[in-house]
């Protein structure tokens, strides 16, 4: 071993294939004491496997891993916890049920003589959370707390579990920017104290802020790690994706300059719109030809609305039209009916991975293509058309839907509503967790819609997501509309700052 | 390419279970000398029909990642409910309610039905978990049979139940016949109809159903009132087939149906397998119950045997999905 | 003659094959009559193929449609529900092979011509345990009856018997006849209950020796031992809980008369022709005693050589 | 005033089972002369004893969110294998192999941890879903007890058994305080120690359970196998309550334990509730069982009722459950 210190954590040649798709080829990956590293990458760059490796989640793989220069290779999240490996994962990953408290110590409670100590847990974790500024009684159920709140606790418990690495994977998706800033003190503090920290996201100006050091992923593979002071947003999106994204790279800076259609008729109106504790008052139109962009910080009811314009959820009080006629949705089946589709947050969620494309593309028009009886060569055809248009790959129809690529599956998805174009197309974050490129192809796909005369709603937590596509932005605030840009210039200051 | 992978690897679901056919036949037709007759190939098809008649239903209701454990219970009902609405002989100490045989058919189906209703509201409108809500229910349909029939035993059922269950067609029983033509419906309703279609997907993936504007609920609540449904025919025409009603006649047929239904190959976690895969499943029950009875066989240890078959029928069901899914 | 035939029906020259099956051989009574099958199959030159019940309707049904389609010199049943084994039984009789039914009806007798019937009659078997116990009481006092499941036609036929007895003794209170299915824990519940319940209970009548045997258990962890217990079917144990004084009687309901008749029936109607209604009755019934402490050792002894 | 919501939020689970005790109690306070008394509440007692043994385990299991459906036929192979183990009387006809009292009961306590491995194999490392697997070691069960008793009932124990099971202590049934021991070591496990943390965290959230780094097949592994233990030790001192072992003797337990832990309120879906609840749970089914012997009431009205009232626990529990969801 040479004289200076062996870094906390060393990866090389690490690769990793889930049933012959390299997911992770031959990376190199080193983390400095007292570093904060940023990661950024194209969706399914294999940021979330590289770190899922270190944090003991993938036992299988090829490579070398060392801790302080010892080899060592982790076959479950314990081991890994032992070693000093803390990680926040993508999603959300609490115990509603239990106390804030035990969320703060999952999986180590504090025991005195084998007897779990509870007061010894009440203060300690009432002392972590004042730390981070959070004011909540240790003693309160978790699931009953605000998604950002949680998010925030689930943050404390890696970073006061006594971790020497901390990994966060995109640990800011559903936090606001004040929970952000807070989240950034917080971070430089464990640096500080001499611990290392990865922070993967997809928000490239955080990265910058908060990292020492940034390294980039395509396709498997380390491109480059740098400082992060020697580089910019577009260098760093230049090698994400290896070409240049000017209208993008636009939205995510720039002020957008908005308009709206007064002619056009009103294709969704929604009054007084309330459900639960979620959302209340809620009212809205939609003309034909419009995006409507509604942005609000998560936990602020976007997910709820959506969720309830489509039937999913029930509403407790209001009514929704659409193209004039009432709806008062008890079923997603009948909101489809009545013209609406909905392209949910995650991927995972909307497609029959089991299935072939052609199934998968179908499902939504069965009831038009034959009422009683499949029609299964029609079925092909259609899908056949969409696989051209939108140039899937591979262009067979009868291919399992799970072996196609991330965004080749994201097309599928939304090939579904292609066919029959409803006349409210809801989408949920639709660029969640998505790389700019994905993000490009998102917003040419609905602008195409778009042009069809279709009403498209885009509810959003990210500023650049709504500001990129819509036509007309309100701004939701606690579960009620809040404020309205239309016809006038925007900008993202001007949104956070409504929020 | 694709394609032939594809292909083979649907197969598999089927094959396995193929070949655990194979070898039981094989098996009996070696040791015992009575198995291997056409008479005895008959007899396994007549054993095999009331379970395959409730086997249709759990199929819906398996492919949709759910469960039934009523079906035995609601045949139970419907069995005697059928017997209650026919008049019977003197010496039956029943307080029935005669009346003509094609009321009593309708009232006993619309009291299955009406079963099957229930355990679909209480599983999609109010969430209690398909295993959980059918316990109940087994429980309530055996207390609906114990007022029904009072302890006694009923006989006389009506002459279209008792031609179908008890009858005979050129030779054929009438009741393989049933059999055969649910099984035949089961299978066109699930490949060649809409509804089939939306039986596999959500099983396949519920969530993903819901938001393609699949009615997830409806087909939910279907399928359990498709189950209901037939158990109730399948109680009927056992009835009709074993030639009296009673408590807990058909108990036995809830292990059977579940156990054909997931010795075939469909997936216990929904959205794969099918009718082909049930009728491969109840033959091998059929030759396996039918089989043991052929050889000189301890009493006692044939109820572990099957037991152990069973076991060994879930292991291979849950790796032949996992071989699908990292394939 | 009729008379002839019997005498000539002894043990068979050829090895005659025959088919037995019974309501399930997890319950001792059924488990006895095999081995008394057994026994008198291999004095009688008679090969005993079993097919059990296993306590199942329909599990019996298929054990008797596969025991249809093969060859029998003759068969013996005891049916789990009545009615269930009509079709198969009528097939085997349709081709000629003699059918003795034991204990429970195959199917009401007028709709099925089987070879002959040998059973107790459960009327009488009630009927005499209860007159024992009324008897030992003086006619005065109170009692329990404990029924098995109310479908059950030896249930019944008890329950009418002890029915019959006691309403000649207008001394005697019925305090409760609870059904308890034959369970043993359901009949525990309901004994403590009873004793609780009531301050006094003089004797109690349960429909068989293990439910008897289970509240025997009850009552001695409450010390009221002084209740007259009465049972059915004089198996072992409660032959010897009557020899040491738990029990009070129980009445033989003859597993090995019956399953040993079945086998002398059929050896008689093949080797000697006998004709079901002219050589042997439609039905025999095949009682057995009262069992006291004083009778007790004797029908030990004649259990374990299978003639009762 | 959070802390008060919070409170009032968790006691909910416990109060809707709690009232509906009070209720069943008043009713037949009010409708029996003989209900209320000292020795009718002992009574009860006793009669939940063998319950509360299997439910301390089944809540285990429940509060994971996975269910055993073996825990009546591994009470009745514990019951029945330690009796195999123990000299019987000459005139049980049974091929025992007789041991000393404590070997009997060590060899029937393995026997039925055995059972509970093989159900947490299947379960964790196969893959099995529980109420599958459990389902096939119900048969399993039920084919070994078949094969040891063979027909027969056995009556000796072991003198510790016995004890156990039938002795007093100062008055006092020993089974009521083993009954009352595993409770109370159920929840001081379940509340004070990581393991019973766990157990609600997995229920909670399996996921974050293993994030979290807690090796969730393990747990699960533990709680089956801790719910194959009680219910080996329920069905032993049954065996001694009841005074045989024979087959099939705990069937009706199955339901009975399920019954307990769901109508206690300990949540179907994991994660909430605990032997508090469970405790209420046996009580309600302990009055409920027993009230109705002590009025008179059509026998086959009791199968019916119980259903009805398993069914309205079920709807209650899961209201209960998403009323503290949305609030
Ligand atoms: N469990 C798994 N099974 C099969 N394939 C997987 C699995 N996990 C990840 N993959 C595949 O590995 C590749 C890398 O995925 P990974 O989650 O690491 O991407 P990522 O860079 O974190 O993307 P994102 O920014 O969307 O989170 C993708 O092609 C993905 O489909
Ligand atoms: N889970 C999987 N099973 C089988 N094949 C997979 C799986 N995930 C990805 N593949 C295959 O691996 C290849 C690369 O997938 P990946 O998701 O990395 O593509 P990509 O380059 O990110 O494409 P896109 O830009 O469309 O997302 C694709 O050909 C795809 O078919
Ligand atoms: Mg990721
Ligand atoms: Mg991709």
């Amino acid at each position: 071993m040479t004289e200076e210190a062996a870094p906390p954590l060393e990866l090389r040649g690490i690769s990793k294939s889930f049933g012959g798709v390299a997911a992770l080829r031959d990376v190199d990956f080193v983390l400095r004491r007292g570093e904060i590293h940023g990661l950024v990458g194209e969706n399914g760059a294999g940021k979330s496997t590289l770190m899922k490796i270190i944090a003991g989640l993938h036992g299988q793989y090829d490579g070398r891993m060392a801790i302080d220069g010892r080899p060592v290779h982790f076959r479950s999240p314990r081991e890994a916890l032992a070693a000093g490996i803390g990680m926040v994962h993508q999603e959300l990953s609490v115990v509603p049920d239990l106390s804030v408290a035990e969320n703060v110590y999952l999986g180590q409670q504090p025991t005195k003589g084998g007897i779990v100590d509870w007061r010894a847990m009440m203060d300690g974790a009432r002392r972590h959370l004042a730390s981070l500024g959070i004011d909540v009684d240790p003693g309160a159920r978790m699931g009953s707390l605000a998604i950002g709140l949680q998010q925030l606790i689930e943050l404390a418990r890696v970073l006061f579990s006594g971790a020497r690495i901390v990994i966060l994977d995109e640990p800011t998706s559903a936090l606001s920017p004040p929970e952000v800033q807070r989240l950034f003190e917080v971070l430089r503090g464990v640096r500080a104290s001499g611990r290392s920290i990865v922070f993967i996201s997809h928000f490239l100006d955080d990265v910058l802020a908060i990292s020492d050091t940034v390294t980039i992923f395509r396709n498997g593979r380390l491109i480059a790690t740098e400082a992060a002071g020697t580089i910019d947003k577009g260098w760093l999106i230049q090698r994400m994706i290896g070409r240049g994204h000017e209208e993008l790279e636009g939205s995510y800076t720039g002020a957008i300059a908005l308009y709206s259609k007064p002619d056009a008729p009103v294709v969704l109106d929604v009054r007084g719109l309330a459900a639960g504790r979620a959302f209340a008052d809620v009212s809205l139109d939609v003309r034909a030809g419009e995006v409507l962009g509604i942005y609000g910080y998560m936990g602020c009811g976007l997910i709820e609305l959506a969720r309830t314009l489509f039937g999913k959820l029930r509403a407790d009080a209001g009514t929704m039209s659409i193209g004039g006629k009432v709806l008062r949705p008890r079923s997603t089946a009948e909101a489809c009916r009545a013209g609406i589709a909905f392209v949910p947050e995650s991927r995972r969620s909307m497609l029959f991975h089991t299935e072939p494309v052609y199934k998968n593309m179908s499902i939504s028009v069965l009831g038009r293509i034959g009422r009683l009886l499949l029609r299964p060569s029609v079925e092909k055809d259609i899908a056949r058309r969409h696989v051209q248009s939108l140039s899937i790959r591979p262009p067979t129809v009868e291919t399992l839907l799970g072996s196609l690529s991330g965004g080749n599956q994201q097309k599928v998805a939304l090939a579904k509503w292609l066919t029959w174009p409803p006349k409210v197309l809801v989408l949920s974050e639709p660029t969640r967790g998505m790389d700019v490129g994905a993000k490009e192809d998102v917003v040419r796909i609905v602008k195409g819609l778009r042009e069809q005369g279709m009403g498209v709603v885009v509810l959003s937590t990210e500023p650049e997501t709504v500001l990129s596509l819509a036509d007309r932005i309100v701004v939701m605030k606690k579960g009620r509309i809040v404020h309205e840009f239309a016809g006038r210039t925007v900008s993202k200051d001007q949104l956070l700052e409504a929020a | 390419m694709t394609a032939m992978r594809v292909f083979l690897r649907n197969q598999m679901r089927i094959i396995a279970p193929f070949a655990t056919l194979i070898v039981l036949v094989a098996f009996f037709c070696l040791t015992s000398g009575s198995f291997a007759s056409l008479d005895n190939a008959a007899n396994i098809l007549t054993q095999i029909s009331v379970t395959g008649i409730i086997a249709v239903g759990l199929t819906f209701v398996i492919l949709c990642a759910e469960i039934d454990l009523s079906v035995a219970a609601i045949a139970n009902v419907t069995g005697i409910a059928v017997a209650y609405f026919t008049l019977q002989e003197g010496y039956v100490n029943i307080a029935n309610v005669p009346l003509p045989g094609f009321a009593a058919i309708i009232l006993a189906l619309i009291g299955c039905f009406m079963l099957g209703l229930v355990n679909a509201a209480g599983i999609t409108l109010i969430g209690i978990p398909s295993f959980i809500m059918t316990l109940a229910m087994m429980q309530i349909g055996a207390g609906i049979s114990a007022l029904l029939v009072r302890g006694q035993i009923a006989y006389a059922v009506p002459d279209l139940v008792s031609l179908l269950g008890a009858g005979r067609v050129a030779g054929i029983p009438c009741l393989v016949l049933v059999a055969a033509a649910f099984l035949l419906a089961g299978h066109l309703v699930l490949t060649y109809t809409r509804f089939g279609r939306y039986v596999y997907m959500v099983g396949g993936n519920r969530e993903a159903a819901e938001y393609a504007g699949v009615n997830v609920k409806l087909v939910l609540g279907a399928v359990i009132v498709i189950s209901a449904m037939c158990s109730g025919v399948a109680g009927m025409l056992g009835v009709a087939h074993f030639g009296s009603a009673q408590q807990n006649e058909f108990d036995g047929y809830l292990l059977d149906a579940i156990a054909a239904v997931v010795v075939g190959g469909t997936s216990l976690f929904g959205g794969r397998g099918g009718i082909g895969n049930t009728i491969i499943g109840l033959l091998i029950l059929g030759v396996l119950n039918n089989g043991l009875d052929h050889i000189q066989i301890d009493s006692f240890l044939k109820i572990l045997i099957r037991g152990l078959i069973l076991l060994a029928a879930l292991i291979i069901n849950v790796y032949v999905q996992k071989v699908r899914e990292s394939a | 003659t009729p008379a002839l035939a019997g005498v000539a029906a002894g043990r068979s020259e050829k090895p005659l094959k025959a088919a037995f099956s019974n309501a399930g051989l997890q319950a001792t009574w059924c488990a006895q009559g095999k081995a008394a099958a057994e026994y008198w199959g291999k004095l009688f030159n008679v090969d005993v193929t079993w097919f059990d019940g296993q306590l199942d309707a329909v599990k019996q049904r298929a054990a008797v449609d596969n025991m249809a389609s093969q060859k029998w010199d003759f068969v013996a049943i005891q049916a789990f529900g009545i009615g269930t084994l009509t079709q198969p039984v009528q097939k085997m009789i349709d081709g000629g092979t003699p059918v003795i039914d034991m204990d429970t009806l195959i199917a009401p007798l007028d709709k099925i011509n089987v070879h002959s019937f040998l059973a107790p009659d459960n009327e009488f078997m009630g009927a005499s345990v209860t007159q024992a116990l009324v008897a030992k009481l003086g006619g005065k006092g109170k009692v329990i009856m404990t029924q098995g499941a109310l479908g059950h036609t030896g249930a019944q036929g008890r329950a009418k018997g002890f029915n019959a007895v006691v309403k000649q003794y207008p001394g005697i209170e019925v305090l409760d006849t609870q059904p308890a299915d034959w369970d043993v824990t359901k009949v525990a519940r309901l004994w403590e209950t009873y004793l609780t319940k009531y301050p006094q209970i003089d004797a109690a009548f349960f429909h068989n020796d293990d439910m008897a045997l289970a509240a025997y258990n009850v009552m001695k962890a409450r010390n009221r031992t002084n209740i007259l217990i009465g049972g059915v079917d004089a198996m072992p144990p409660a032959i010897n809980a009557v020899a040491d004084g738990r029990m009070y009687a129980t009445v033989r309901n003859p597993s090995c008369r019956i399953h040993g008749g079945a086998i002398i029936a059929g050896v008689a109607a093949v080797t000697a022709g006998e004709k079901a209604g002219s050589g042997i009755p439609k039905s025999i019934v095949t009682d057995g005693p009262v069992v006291t402490k004083e009778n007790a050792a004797g029908m030990l002894w004649m259990q374990d050589h299978f003639l009762i």
